[in-house]
């Protein structure tokens, strides 16, 4: 039942309104709107009773293991959302001047340096609000890097074709042409293919490392030569960091740029598809073009011009300031690439990150990497040992790993979406299907550091069950789920007969 | 699980790490702090953030929350999910967003809605390039200057990178709202777009029928900026204007159908930023980005959308919809590379337009507009202070003091009011200009202290 | 699975404790512990998991229509918990200095004459903890009364037999012999038995009004004159005031002394069994004895001797209180029946009744009433006409009303609790069952004010099929239920062979 | 709805409450505030009580709450559900509870326990009701001075209605615990129970072995008076002492049966406050009182009591047991009046206890401990200062001073300190006497602000 159909014709909920209804005279009619907007009509009780009863509609971290690869669906504290919700926090307006937030604008300073630290990277920009944003701002850095010195006929980004879909997806929002390159057979970049591929038009690289395929490219300072030596810069999709953390700095591997998703490594929530936070880090030659703004501390080693009193990040001038912490704006980066967002970022996300980090410390981020990275490889050997097919049982699992139901497939008929929506009926949420796409019927399994053994052989029992129904019982399997809200959905008639919105009509 | 694994030490499990990239630790990162300890360091630093009474908007809207919105969002159900891509484990989630989808397009006027982008200002950019795909022959863009300038610099560092052009449209200095005349000057040019602010930055409300009008009839789309909350009592931008759009409208299938409530008029987009509905201030984020649009536009649009459909049995569910759009299927030929959206605000938004409803929405934006009414008249009665368009507003003013602004709002912070948004390093040529916002939740007493100390800080 | 069985030797969740284990050599050993208590020893998400899984195993009022009569199972608005719960007031130690809560303490003072004004009594102390301790107060100061006067011949209190339990219970702890009188067919109290009971050993009444069979005591004056009278007092179980908030005031009808349920009409949430907030308030003669601490404000109408510094309440002396509000004591209640709590009762709950008395106002208190007794009334009506017996048809229903079930058990087998165990399969939590036990196979149902007629509508219809299922599937009906996480539970075994702690061997 | 109940207003509900009772309006009582009203009146009345840093104990102390307890505890499924009367739709309630007795019983070294009281000092008042019931003979209870003041008054209201007599045993002026020489004049005579605190109300550690022991050689119960925290450390009640009880106690069943671990020693019962786990000081509530005791007196035990059982398909379940000794059953017969406890304390508890587990439990209780000792000696070396008794404490300890601790405290005050609590209106004796406590929260630093603060009070 949709809110809508609990909705009753001018029921009204007193509590959340002014009682009086105010005078709007000095608007003229013209400008008004006639119609009713379709909002509910609904008491708080029955608001809160239909979104408590929707929430237990999903599955969650907080309810099931949740093995999603590529997504790093670990346990986030709950004392980060607890404290990065504290009524200070939310009650600050973005243009408020900066010594009204030197509590906020700390924490942001400090998240910065860790961050610093943990990617071996020169500067940070915490102002991307995703990964795919961050992934932006890094682009668009190469590009106002080679602007900068002239050099325009570089006009190509390389991308691998196991890369996320948002890779090439940026490469073209920044203006660049896409070219891709193939992966070998162990999973890692065809470095021939490679070599082929560079040239003056190599604008850079997009490399996923440890990569979507779960494995660590060996041959990273090869590619690095490559790129580099064809003037190209090398970009590090770490959206997932949880397998080298403390392990090995993007930085010391030669990149020049990284995004890294805070929602996923550093363990603030998905909250049902955002919102993230996609800090992005650059070596020296790329900090003139950081996005903005930039939080500084004073005495600085940056040299702060004074206060500009614009906008964003802008002590209002005047109040000269005596502020400890500050943002940069404009005027002390000039040859930034901007703004990304009409404030700055999604500072909540950002005070969960932080509030995470500081948990972790240097120890705590070693056992992340050390944990994720043994979980994967265990649940690995498991599945292996149920007869599931690796799809590169040679190499380490990383943090995740792929298991191909290709040879499931031709035997029994079960699809990896069948094990899939099978494992919902076992009370898991599956793996993710079907991505990367070069792996045929792939499944692509990311436990986390935050889950147990108890829980991944529990995991791999359920996963052992549905091995065995897919060849005793095939059609069970491909019935399933039976225990959910919905059976399978009809995604055809969805895209085919777009129904998008509620009409009363249809009451 | 060594044993498992067959492995001695979890060490080994690195050994395709080249060892001399080996980090060893790091060293700038300080031991781990247990929950108490980073509580203690949270609660401290929030301490030193004591918020000031506020008269800022500037795009950023206090406005009351309900308990309710906060204490159901963050239920690990909702807070703890990932992206609805198991549709059959996620009804929670999809069916909030569909409501959403449901709400935003009602109260925007539109057919359609996505389940959000990262940003007002980030979703102005999307649909100007939305707007350059639809158009296809053009890739400048229209946008007055009283359009907020954070937008205008957000949308600019975004688009330009794909050769886009943003031309500025001046305003009237009477009014406070776009130069038709200048703007008509534009009339014949080849521009896919126009955007229409609605109220615009000054807090003005411009004549969004005559723009819608003026850019359909010169072939562009229209863009409405629109303040959500303001539309339970403004006119929706898909009721704006009543000229007929004057080709049908690229983007494919759908345009010659009967389209439910097909509109030859109104806007083509509308966008805005979600953060009256129930997003927190929070120093600026996180936020979210609307985006609505014609339904014959629906395939150009950015970002995830929801769709009801029915299960194996016949049962009514929810599912992502129209995938091929985006970029993990479509890769280099998305709509956008947006993949995680602003979810969770969206499900705090959804749950806060239920608890209004269509009436308390209406009774919040009109109160606001009232407070904001009776600040500007209160001020006005300041001498050397006075309001600096004439055109209608809504819930925000611009005040013109007799002293630099930047001088007043220090003045005014020493008493604990945060006074307004200095305009002179955007608009140095309204001088020493204010923008002022009052919402619902100032009370007369509140207002009385502002202008007591706007009259002490002028002094 | 219970968390024990999550529980894995030796894991710790490092983050909830001290990383460095403390010296604790300066206690002699005989006096510490030798064996680990058996707490759980899981991670942070294991017991997040366990316990958000276990809260879905709940029925609760934000999830379902909960018509348990005599419990007031109305919707607590969600900002009387977010605004009690404010870190200030959480953080605030019982013995720090009065001002230091100023804050708090004008919200107990104001709530104490908001509850003065809703019942009519000339003062209010809200320090019991719960309905039955309230009761205890109460007669403890009738007790208290009596003795005053060297009247100590009078050691009965009368309870009527509809009474809930916790009457006589409380008769007894308070040290008196209880006499029941009958309930006459209209559900009133029989007066001439009660004039038969009263006499020189008659300490007083406890009445509930309306009663606890939902119907409204007409003949409550006659019933003050025959106690009164007889020289005894009249005590108000005012657990519920839902159905005459605002309609008529315990005081106006001749009560000495009144407790009330913060829990139940001041709608803070029953918190699956507690706690509650049981406030008392009295007639002038019995002001002196008051439970402690009761809130003063100052400059105010009851003489304040100065603070005394003693314990729970004093302003230490020294700070010559400045204070506008403060505890009273015993140096200024010298008669008070005492402290019924270490410090002073449960705080937290008297917020969030006092936000939900503020939001209410006067209007809002007469709507309570109008509302509740509309529900109650219309449910009843519905009821009727599907065919259930109601049990005092000829009366208005308060805000509560019975359905026997006694006509559809001899036609059909079908109990009522056969009828309640098949509400839960159809979503409904069942109202309360054989309370009042003087009606037979009966049901307690209170809808609440806060329930939309759409939602009784739909509680009728799946009375209706439970009726109509009584009569055509009658087994299925003695099944119920069947969708719940058990089946019906053996109390006989439960009580027969204890398992009340879960022991290891068991694992 | 009128009509179906066949009346033509609502008012006719009401008729038949005599026409002269009925109210007029509630006149004292304001127009009804919205939600953003009440909150900004919430939010002004909390920030006039900014906490101080704290150093009072004395029954109530400040803990680390983590996060995850109140997150959950308050989904509205625990939250707005009632007393799990229903089992089949209150399995989640019951677990918990189930879990909570398990845990109790297991820290305080008890058999069984009830799902909870009001607090620990009416919890007290219960436990000597029920030693009374069970030795049936005697109504005296034998009370050490070291037991709470607020405890004693408490329970002095409460059980002197059933002519209980409560007999104070005096203390040790150096030990600052029971005065055993005193305790053995009462050898012989007659009395239900001795009350054993620990640690007692100074922080001082009882010789529980030695009273346990003497209050069985005398015929008496033990009832144990515990922080529940410091059993994670501290000797369990049921292990204390090592005499037999000399004869079979009463209570009915089970005495002969070979319970597991039935103990011939310990105390019978064990009471106290549960706020160290996970309740949040509030200014003094709601917290909660838990009992526990041995399996032979679970029927005398007040309070409700949730049992395991299977279903009819033999599936595991819990449920509420032993109501037969409730009042809603056995009414005026009930081993108490008690109804609503403090369900969702105990629920916070058990998330508390779980989330610490017995590792995290016991490194709080230690540190707490140490922090204690640390402030105790920084502060003896003030000049004037000295610590009053030689026993080992617990996490709070009393100090001399050479000025009125009231006078002291307010000073102490000025510089943002609650510097304990003042013992000379409940024991003169000890003149100038000072309780102060210090738990795992206080950091070295905030111990030497204390001492900074406490040696300037004195100066
Ligand atoms: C490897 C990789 N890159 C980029 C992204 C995009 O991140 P976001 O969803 O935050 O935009 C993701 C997340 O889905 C990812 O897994
Ligand atoms: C009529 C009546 N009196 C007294 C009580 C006892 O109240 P409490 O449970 O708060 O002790 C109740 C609640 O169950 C009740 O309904």
């Amino acid at each position: 039942m949709l809110i809508f159909e609990r909705s009753h014709p001018s029921r009204r909920n007193a509590a959340q309104a002014p009682h009086a209804m105010a005078d709007v005279k000095s608007i003229p009619a013209a400008l008004l709107r006639q119609d009713a907007p379709l909002l509910p009509e609904a008491s708080e009780m029955d608001v809160v009773r239909h979104y408590t009863n929707l929430s237990q509609k999903n599955f969650s971290i907080d309810t099931h293991f949740y093995p999603l690869g590529s997504c790093t669906m670990k346990y986030n504290p709950r004392a980060c959302n607890t404290l990065a919700m504290l009524p200070n926090f939310l009650a600050r307006h973005p243009l408020a001047p900066a010594h009204t937030g030197q509590g906020v604008l700390a924490c942001l300073y400090d998240l910065q340096e860790i961050l610093k630290e943990v990617t071996g990277m020169a500067g940070v920009s915490l102002m991307p609000m995703a990964g795919a944003q961050g992934e932006f701002a890094g682009i668009a850095m190469i590009q106002a890097y080679h602007a900068s010195r002239g050099d325009t006929a570089r006009t190509e980004i390389i991308v691998p074709d196991a890369a996320h879909g948002t890779n090439p997806a940026t490469a073209v929002m920044c203006g660049y042409k896409v070219r891709e390159i193939p992966t070998n057979a162990d999973g890692d970049v065809d470095l021939d293919a490679l070599r082929a591929a560079v040239g003056p038009q190599t604008a850079g690289l997009m490399l996923t490392n440890p990569s979507t395929l779960g494995v660590f490219e060996t041959h990273i300072e090869d590619i690095k030569h490559i790129i580099h030596n064809a003037g190209g810069l090398l970009y590090y999709d770490g959206a997932n960091l949880n397998a080298i953390l403390g392990k090995v700095k993007p930085g010391d591997m030669g990149f020049d740029v990284i995004h890294s998703n805070l929602h996923k490594t550093f363990a603030t929530p998905h909250g049902g598809g955002g919102p993230g936070a996609g800090a992005v880090g650059v070596a020296a030659r790329l900090l003139p073009f950081l996005p903005l703004p930039v939080v500084a501390k004073s005495p600085s080693s940056v040299a702060l011009p004074s206060p500009t009193g614009r906008g964003v990040g802008g002590e209002g001038a005047g109040t000269e300031s005596t502020a400890e912490y500050r943002y940069l704006t404009e005027a002390d980066l000039p040859l930034s690439i901007g703004h990304l967002s009409a404030f700055t970022g999604n500072i909540g996300v950002l005070l969960r990150a932080y509030i995470y980090a500081k948990m972790l410390g240097a120890d705590g981020m070693h056992r992340v990497a050390e944990f994720a990275t043994l979980n994967a490889n265990y649940l690995m050997a498991e599945l292996q040992k149920v007869g599931y097919r690796i799809a590169f049982p040679q190499r380490r699992a990383s943090h995740e790993f792929i298991v191909s139901c290709k040879p499931l497939k031709d035997a029994t008929g079960i699809s990896a979406m069948d094990v899939a929506k099978r494992l919902l009926d076992k009370g898991y949420h599956p793996p993710t299907t079907y991505f990367p796409m070069l792996v045929p019927e792939c499944l692509l399994i990311e436990p986390t550091e935050t889950e147990s053994k108890e829980t991944l052989d529990a995991f791999v029992a359920a996963m052992k069950e549905i091995w065995d129904e897919a060849h005793a019982t095939p059609d069970l399997v491909k019935g399933a789920p039976y225990t959910m809200p919905v059976r399978r959905l009809d995604d055809v008639k969805a895209a085919r007969e777009l129904d998008l919105t509620w009409k009363v009509a249809q009451a | 699980m060594l044993a498992s694994i067959g492995v001695a030490e979890i060490d080994a499990l690195f050994d395709e790490i080249p060892a001399h990239l080996k980090s060893g630790s790091l060293t700038a990162l300080g031991a781990g702090l247990n929950e108490m300890q980073v509580a203690r360091l949270m609660r401290d630093c929030a301490a030193q953030d004591t918020p000031l009474l506020n008269f800022i908007g500037a795009g950023a809207y206090e406005h009351h929350i309900p308990a309710a919105v906060w204490e159901l969002t963050t239920r690990g159900e909702f807070y703890s999910a990932y992206t609805p891509y198991q549709a059959e484990a996620s009804q929670g989630t999809l069916q909030v967003l569909y409501e959403y989808q449901t709400m935003m397009a009602s109260l925007t006027g539109m057919d359609v809605s996505n389940a959000s982008l990262y940003d007002g200002a980030s979703g102005l950019a999307e649909a100007m390039l939305m707007a350059v795909r639809a158009h296809k022959t053009s890739r400048r863009i229209l946008v007055p200057a009283t359009v907020s300038p954070f937008y205008r610099s957000t949308a600019h560092s975004i688009v330009k990178l794909q050769d886009i052009e943003l031309v500025e449209i001046p305003y009237d200095r009477t009014t406070g709202t776009v130069d038709m005349a200048a703007l008509a000057q534009h009339a014949g040019s080849d521009f896919a777009a126009l955007v229409i602010p609605q109220p615009n930055f000054f807090g003005a409300l411009e004549d969004v029928d005559a723009l819608t009008n003026w850019a359909h009839a010169n072939g562009g789309l229209a863009i409405a900026l629109v303040n959500p909350l303001s539309l339970a009592l403004l006119k929706s931008a898909g009721t704006w204007g009543d000229c007929p759009h004057p080709t049908p409208l690229p983007g494919g299938e759908g345009t010659n159908e009967p389209l439910r409530g097909a509109k030859t008029f109104g806007a083509d987009i509308a966008v805005g930023d979600g953060q009256p509905l129930g997003a927190p201030l929070s120093s600026g984020g996180p936020y979210f980005g609307f985006m609505c649009c014609k339904q014959a536009l629906v395939r150009q649009m950015p970002g995830r959308i929801i769709g009801r459909t029915v299960d194996l049995d016949g049962k009514q569910g929810f599912t992502l919809t129209l995938q091929a759009r985006e970029q993990h299927i479509r890769r280099a030929k998305a709509t956008s590379n947006i993949c995680s959206n602003q979810g969770l605000m969206v499900t705090a938004a959804t749950i806060f337009m239920s608890l209004l409803g269509q009436d308390g929405l209406r009774r919040v934006a009109a109160a606001s507009h009232q407070n904001a009414q009776r600040l500007a008249e209160l001020a006005s009665g300041i001498a050397g202070v006075s309001v600096a368009f004439n055109a209608p507003t809504f819930h925000e003013t611009v005040l013109q003091l007799p002293k630099p602004a930047a001088e007043v709002l220090a003045n005014m912070a020493n008493t604990g009011i945060l006074g307004g948004y200095d305009l002179s390093a955007d608009y140095p040529e309204l001088g020493n200009a204010l923008l002022v916002c009052a919402t619902e939740t100032k009370t007369e007493e509140d207002l009385q202290q502002f202008v007591a100390a706007l009259q002490a800080a002028i002094a």
